[in-house]
């Protein structure tokens, strides 16, 4: 039944993507992750926002909600909790997620919603044609940062591990090993998983490039224990260079769908349920005492 | 037709609420019809807030100027609402209120000593149950059910609190016998038994059981004044009726959460006020463009900005007909009596669904904080009708197809994917650039051929009174009440009214159906500024109503009985 | 009257837009009159795009569907381009495309070993600059200032590429020179010295020198297609002028925060496109009860939200109308030319400020892309006029003043406090609930008085043609240089064109004004769907424009020259 | 000139908390700490969004700019950006400042543009009568949380760290010492300063009261390292008991003003500038090339 590979999960349009943009290498990777997993498209839903990352979900095979720019997040935690059966999954870009929707990250955080966030950070505006994004680099020169952008560049990982995100990881797509395992192991978790993605944008970012993500990460020593907070937080602050792979994972947190009385007993979705006419009937007459 | 007006007027949190809990309960349980009204500022403590309890043998639901009985809980009470006294005013008072009366002469006072017999009992605040039983002891109402209401209403609190509380219910009561008695206060009430088995519900209830009777079950909101007593409501409820209910972070999630549960299978609300309206805006446009069904409630208070947080004005009707960039279609209703509020909210969920496009409900402060007594609210007719389709593999969320609907599938049901986008898309939901056929294809779906069908399903305002008026009064949401008592009053037979309670589209007749009724003169009452119902009129019937014949208010303050009287009065010479 | 249209398409990335700055640059210094009109995808490489430029002997601004010439980059190009092409078009094509070619006759068609060539000079990418040679060469234009502006178009890049552009670009020239003597393509356009020492600008740009010249200082924006362009160039300029940038967390932010500027004495703009509009509905809001002044440009293109995110459109008229909860008032403008555009965003900041409101400027993704020569930008009489007052330590910021006006202070300047709050305030701008006075005298100064205020200094639309014409053409913003031309071209005499470069306020006199010059015939063209201008005159000017004469267009495409001029067949017969 | 009391700052209206109110201590405490600061209220914008907390500009001598809900921050940046030579304070509550104002809190702090923020947290929604706040702990029961708030508390102090805020505290007015000493100082400090205030909503909220408070709350110790980011980190998870003080503090990093090019040549503000017409005529004129 869900016999799927990786060409199975592409969709049949050209993408609009520049040739060599990184955006290709997580479209590919993701593919592969969810045909190993022996995930089937009609129990997936791809979500996003815009920008060329949010373009992803158009080039995959499954269910789609490609919503407004910036509010990937709420979209996708309604939709999982309209039907909990559903697995849904966010890509979408920097300036998307951390940007325009910088209070949706936070919020969504907060109610462990059960989805899986892949932030495609090229630490640039790319389809606006290259200002500076939250995650630009301080001195990057763009149209608008015409002296080099000046702002403390937005740390995603920090900020989610201060914020009680339930999975926290970084991966260069460059290390694709790595990036399958972490991708895996982030769908699987039951929670709010977010993954920042190093992605090189080559047309727009000339600095933030395959070669420089290369040369500035490393992968998280094996020793280092994703339960414990404060080590997390310690070697997401790390920028010379940036580590790699899981900060942060804390299983025994409920989720949000977990915490709605509708799921009490059972994750059926709304869809399928019914108004209990009996139940509007004495709500109507409890208001004639 | 009689009734009596009682205010009860102190600051948030002195126990202003409590009262009209106690009385609203009672009274109507004892037969007597009521509609009650707040008025309160936008803070929790001091201040001056009151409440007005009309008591009648007839339904009534309007809000009068008028004050029969006047009961305040201090000086600033007193003197907020001195000005709505006349001669054959009451007054209850504590002389240790020590109000300086210079209105009224001294047989309209009814002195009693409040503080010092809720003392004795144990607390002042039961000088609230007090007057509560004085009131219902006025009427020389039901007793027994006042027990009942304040054990449930005061049970968790302990034995000890009820019985203090039936005690000074009690020596109200009598009090309120006394003064009847004595013929200081006078009424010729007779309660009617039907009323003793009506429904209680204000503005606010009826929009929720209506969303609860349209299959509601799925909320995400941003607390705002007035709209928050619909998130709460359905949170009250949530277990009952397995509601998801999620606070949003902002009302810019809330609407895009709303659209994405709809996408998802969900019949979500989105409830709001202007301001987060506002803020809706573009995702408005994001149900229109991805062809979603939406339910707004929209409560609106005046402004602009954070304006008047907990006053009434009907401002917003423009914004809601416009908001969104770019041009889909959407239907707006605006109930006039809490019947409507409940039934056109639960049509609105089945409509959304069907046409796939966001259904608005508009009300306002006046109304959803609005009480009164109605007999029923039946729901034997009422049916949750789901519109999606089961998908195919082949299934093509945007089809273009004949009746300019395309089917609408949910993703799990069904074989097919289902792909929304908020870029122009293909039939399957794809991004696109086709300028040439399909952008143009899909505009029309979207606007001209959702306008074809939603305008047949339209319905026409209601006309209330004559044909071939001298004066027709034009009116939407929550004036109704108000201008019928008005016109009623008046013992005019050359009156009509005609109220909006949808809004748009308007019917292809309306036009028609209005000039066939053959109205001399139309007025339009709202309460706005630029007269907002005229100039929709205007651009989508027709019909022009001159600007001197605008009657508009844009105090913060409902329109009362009397304000249209002068209205009717001054146009209807 | 002549003129040469040529059509450069290709992929994004591939260079088209490097052609397009050589030539429009050299073409008009070399006496050329030039337009130059992009449509392209919202992709940053691949796909199709196209920038067309004409080239002609007296001023032209309009976009035309007809080629004359055209060069496309690669077979997609040619497919996407090949249905404007007639019997009198002319291809310039590399035989290495390997383009199947069966629209045109082989006389039409020019081959050019571009690539070949280009290699021979050292790298592919020099086709771009050979093709502008070859155009160039074609009209025999300004050699030395193509050199010139090469120079200082590539000189970062180091001296070798300058020479081999020169290089590429000689090569080119002596090819165009070629099949100009061939006469394989002929033109006899005069060039006009004058225009040698025109401003060549596009509508973004003049948008930009406008508010620089409105003062402008201060810009907060979130990017956004096809608005970005204004911010940009503000960032550009923002060393020498002093302009703080502040690249918005949002849209929401960004108008707050020129809400705030004012506030604190900057004169800011907000610059966005209708999605990104819709996001800043509350805050305009904001302004409407804090009195402020706010400039907004506001770039259109097709929603509803993502919708079409590089094309055109006319769709957001009624949204930024009616933007915004509770009432107040603001000011529309719409420029249509490019003069316009920055005598309008001037004046923006000037009325802004005077009348503490929210002035627009509207345009499109047409307009702001549009680049044509103008002779002069003239400044000399251009005055940044500062309203605010210098306060005393009784200021009140709120007064009530006959005029309706409050005296608008900034903190720091004097020793008053400034103190402004989105509640509904008194005098001082303390928050108030009095509902008797201070509610009405508020309103009534920000809705009423206000709009008597701008009604006075409301511009007349612009009557081009003659009195008591046949038909007469409504339109509004960036159509107008299509249908100037396509009425010229008509030749008919008969014709008038009533463009609207403000849209609200309307002067008080319109209706006379239009009926005055006494149109047999009303015709609304607009780039919409429902006809927003049309609806506009009806509520505010009481003027009708009948459903089949709304010409309405909303495929993402620009009006051409030919579109107009079928109308114009259609409607004048 | 500027020997202005406590009481030269208050407002002749009546204020419209509830009596014992926390709001009113802060209101206190602020007015001393700036009179004795020597600051002069023509000096001074208060700026504010909507709520209880909210409405402490009004009672406050000085110009005031109380916006909209949640809107506060930008508010006080574009004030600043504007006339930097105004002393910019904003005084909002949780719900203004971490819900709907979330992503403004981030993006302020990134600009780490010069202004004082109060942020009064009473764990609630006091204004709108008792819902749930971003920071409400779980469990509270609130009419919409009518099971108990299930979100991850918000944490303004983690967050802030995170993103690289340059003055991190919190106060408990109870200890009006140290909510003076640290008042003063944030608002000496150049660049962002967030003062988390834990106050009481005696309306409200009844789980988190002055004297929960009081006895959830301990200074900081004074060997507490303020320059060093994990140790603030890991002071700021605490929560049984909370401490207070100053956790973080940074003084190198330039302010969102100090990286603007108008300012290169001194702060004066813009309503004293003009426009440089020689300079549009040049940037005109090269349009003509
Ligand atoms: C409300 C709104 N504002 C702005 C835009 C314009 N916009 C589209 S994509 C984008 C930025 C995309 O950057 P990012 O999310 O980092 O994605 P990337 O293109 O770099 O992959 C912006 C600003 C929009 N579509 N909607
Ligand atoms: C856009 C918008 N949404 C909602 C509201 C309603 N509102 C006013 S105050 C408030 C919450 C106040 O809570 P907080 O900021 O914590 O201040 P507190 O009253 O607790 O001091 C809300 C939701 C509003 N004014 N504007
Ligand atoms: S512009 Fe950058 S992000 Fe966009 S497709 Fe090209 S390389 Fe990728
Ligand atoms: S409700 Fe709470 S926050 Fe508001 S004034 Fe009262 S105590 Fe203070
Ligand atoms: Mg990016
Ligand atoms: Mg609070």
């Amino acid at each position: 039944m869900t016999n799927f590979t990786a060409n199975d999960f592409d969709m049949p349009h050209s993408k609009t993507w520049c040739p060599g943009c990184g955006h290709f290498m997580v479209h590919k990777i993701l593919r592969e992750v969810i045909a190993e997993m022996e995930m089937a498209p009609d129990k997936i839903v791809f979500v996003s926002g815009i920008g060329q990352a949010a373009k992803l979900p158009q080039y995959i095979k499954g269910h789609m909600f490609n919503g407004l720019h910036g509010r990937s997040l709420p979209a996708a935690m309604a939709i999982k909790a309209s039907n909990p059966q559903l697995e849904v999954i966010v890509n979408s870009g920097d300036g998307c997620l951390y940007g325009e929707g910088g209070n949706h990250f936070l919020a969504q955080i907060e109610r462990n919603s059960d989805i899986t966030v892949f932030a495609h950070n090229n630490m640039i505006y790319g389809l606006t044609k290259g200002q500076g994004s939250p995650t630009s680099p301080k001195g990057l020169v763009t149209p608008v940062q015409i002296d080099g952008v000046t702002n403390e560049p937005f740390n995603p990982l920090t900020v989610a591990i201060a914020m009680g995100a339930t999975f926290v990881a970084r991966v260069f797509p460059g290390n694709s090993e790595q990036t399958k395992k972490v991708f895996k192991k982030a769908i699987e978790h039951k929670g709010f998983a977010l993954v920042d993605i190093f992605v090189q944008c080559v047309s727009m970012n000339k600095t933030n490039t395959f070669k420089w993500y290369k040369e500035n990460t490393y992968e998280l020593e094996g020793d280092h224990n994703q339960g414990d907070k404060i080590a997390a937080f310690t070697k997401a602050l790390e920028n010379d260079p940036y580590p790699t792979g899981i900060f942060f994972q804390e299983n025994q947190k409920a989720t949000f769908e977990e915490n709605c009385a509708a799921y009490k007993n059972g994750d059926q979705p709304l869809y399928e349920r019914n108004l209990d006419m009996k139940k509007l009937k004495k709500l109507i007459e409890s208001r004639r005492a | 037709m009689k009734d009596i007006s009682i205010v009860i007027a102190g600051e948030a949190g002195q126990g202003v609420q409590t009262v009209e809990e106690i009385l609203v309960g009672v009274l109507k349980i004892s037969g007597y019809h009521i509609c009650a009204t707040k008025e309160y500022e936008s803070r929790v403590r001091g201040g001056s807030n009151s409440t007005q309890i009309r008591v009648s043998d007839h339904q009534i639901t309007a809000f009068v100027d008028r004050i029969d009985l006047l009961i305040p809980f201090n000086v600033d009470a007193y003197n907020h609402s001195k000005n709505r006294l006349s001669s054959s005013s009451k007054l209850i008072t504590d002389p240790a209120n020590e109000i300086d009366i210079t209105e009224l002469e001294k047989s309209q006072i009814i002195e009693v000593k409040l503080q010092e017999i809720a003392k004795e009992i144990g607390n002042p605040i039961y000088a609230n149950t007090i007057i509560a039983g004085i009131i219902i002891g006025l009427f020389s109402a039901d007793k027994e059910a006042a027990g009942k209401l304040l054990d449930s209403k005061f049970n968790k609190k302990g034995e000890s609190v009820v019985n203090s509380n039936i005690e000074a219910f009690n020596s109200g009561f009598a009090i309120g016998e006394k003064i009847t008695g004595s013929g200081d206060f006078k009424h010729d009430l007779t309660p009617d038994k039907n009323v003793k088995n009506d429904i209680l519900v204000n503005g606010a209830q009826a929009v929720g059981l209506g969303a609860i009777a349209g299959g509601c079950n799925f909320i995400s909101a941003y607390p705002m004044s007035p709209s928050t007593a619909v998130l709460q409501f359905l949170a009250t409820n949530s277990n009952d009726f397995e509601i998801i209910i999620d606070q949003a972070e902002d009302e810019i999630a809330a609407l895009n959460k709303t659209v994405a549960a709809w996408y998802a299978g969900a019949r979500a609300l989105a409830s709001t006020s202007g301001g987060g309206f506002a803020l809706m805006t573009e995702a408005l446009s994001l149900a229109g463009i991805m062809e979603s069904p939406a339910v707004l409630h929209i409560a609106q208070r005046p402004g602009p900005a954070t304006g008047l947080p907990t006053r009434t004005a009907q401002e917003d009707l423009n914004l809601v007909l416009y908001a969104g960039h770019g041009e889909f279609q959407r239907i707006i209703f605006a109930p006039g009596t809490t019947e409507q509020a409940f039934y056109l909210t639960q049509k609105a969920f089945n409509i959304a669904d069907q046409y796939q496009i966001p259904v608005f409900v508009l009300t306002d402060q006046d109304f959803v904080d609005r009480y009164n007594n109605i007999p029923e609210l039946d729901i034997t007719e009422i049916k949750i009708e789901k519109h999606y389709v089961k998908t195919e593999a082949d299934y093509q969320r945007f089809k273009l197809t004949d009746n300019g609907l395309s089917p609408r599938g949910i993703p799990g049901y069904g074989t097919g994917l289902v792909r929304v986008d908020s870029d122009e898309h293909d039939e399957q939901g794809h991004i696109t650039e086709d300028m040439d056929y399909i952008r143009p294809e899909m505009v029309k779906k979207r606007f001209h051929k959702r306008f074809e069908l939603i305008e047949k399903i339209a319905e026409l305002p209601t006309w209330y009174g004559p044909k071939s008026p001298k004066l027709a009064i034009i009116c939407w949401g929550s004036t109704l009440p108000a201008i019928q008592e008005a016109v009623d009053n008046s013992n005019r037979e050359d009156i009509a009214i005609i109220h909006f309670h949808q809004l748009y589209p308007l019917p292809a007749n309306i036009k028609e159906f209005i000039e066939k009724n053959n109205p001399e003169k139309m007025i339009s009452i709202e309460a706005n500024a630029s007269g907002q119902l005229a100039n929709l009129l205007k651009v989508y019937a027709d019909i022009s109503i001159p600007k001197e014949s605008l009657h508009l208010r844009y105090s913060g303050k409902p329109f009362s009985v009397e304000d249209i009287t002068e209205i009717i009065e001054q146009e209807a010479k």
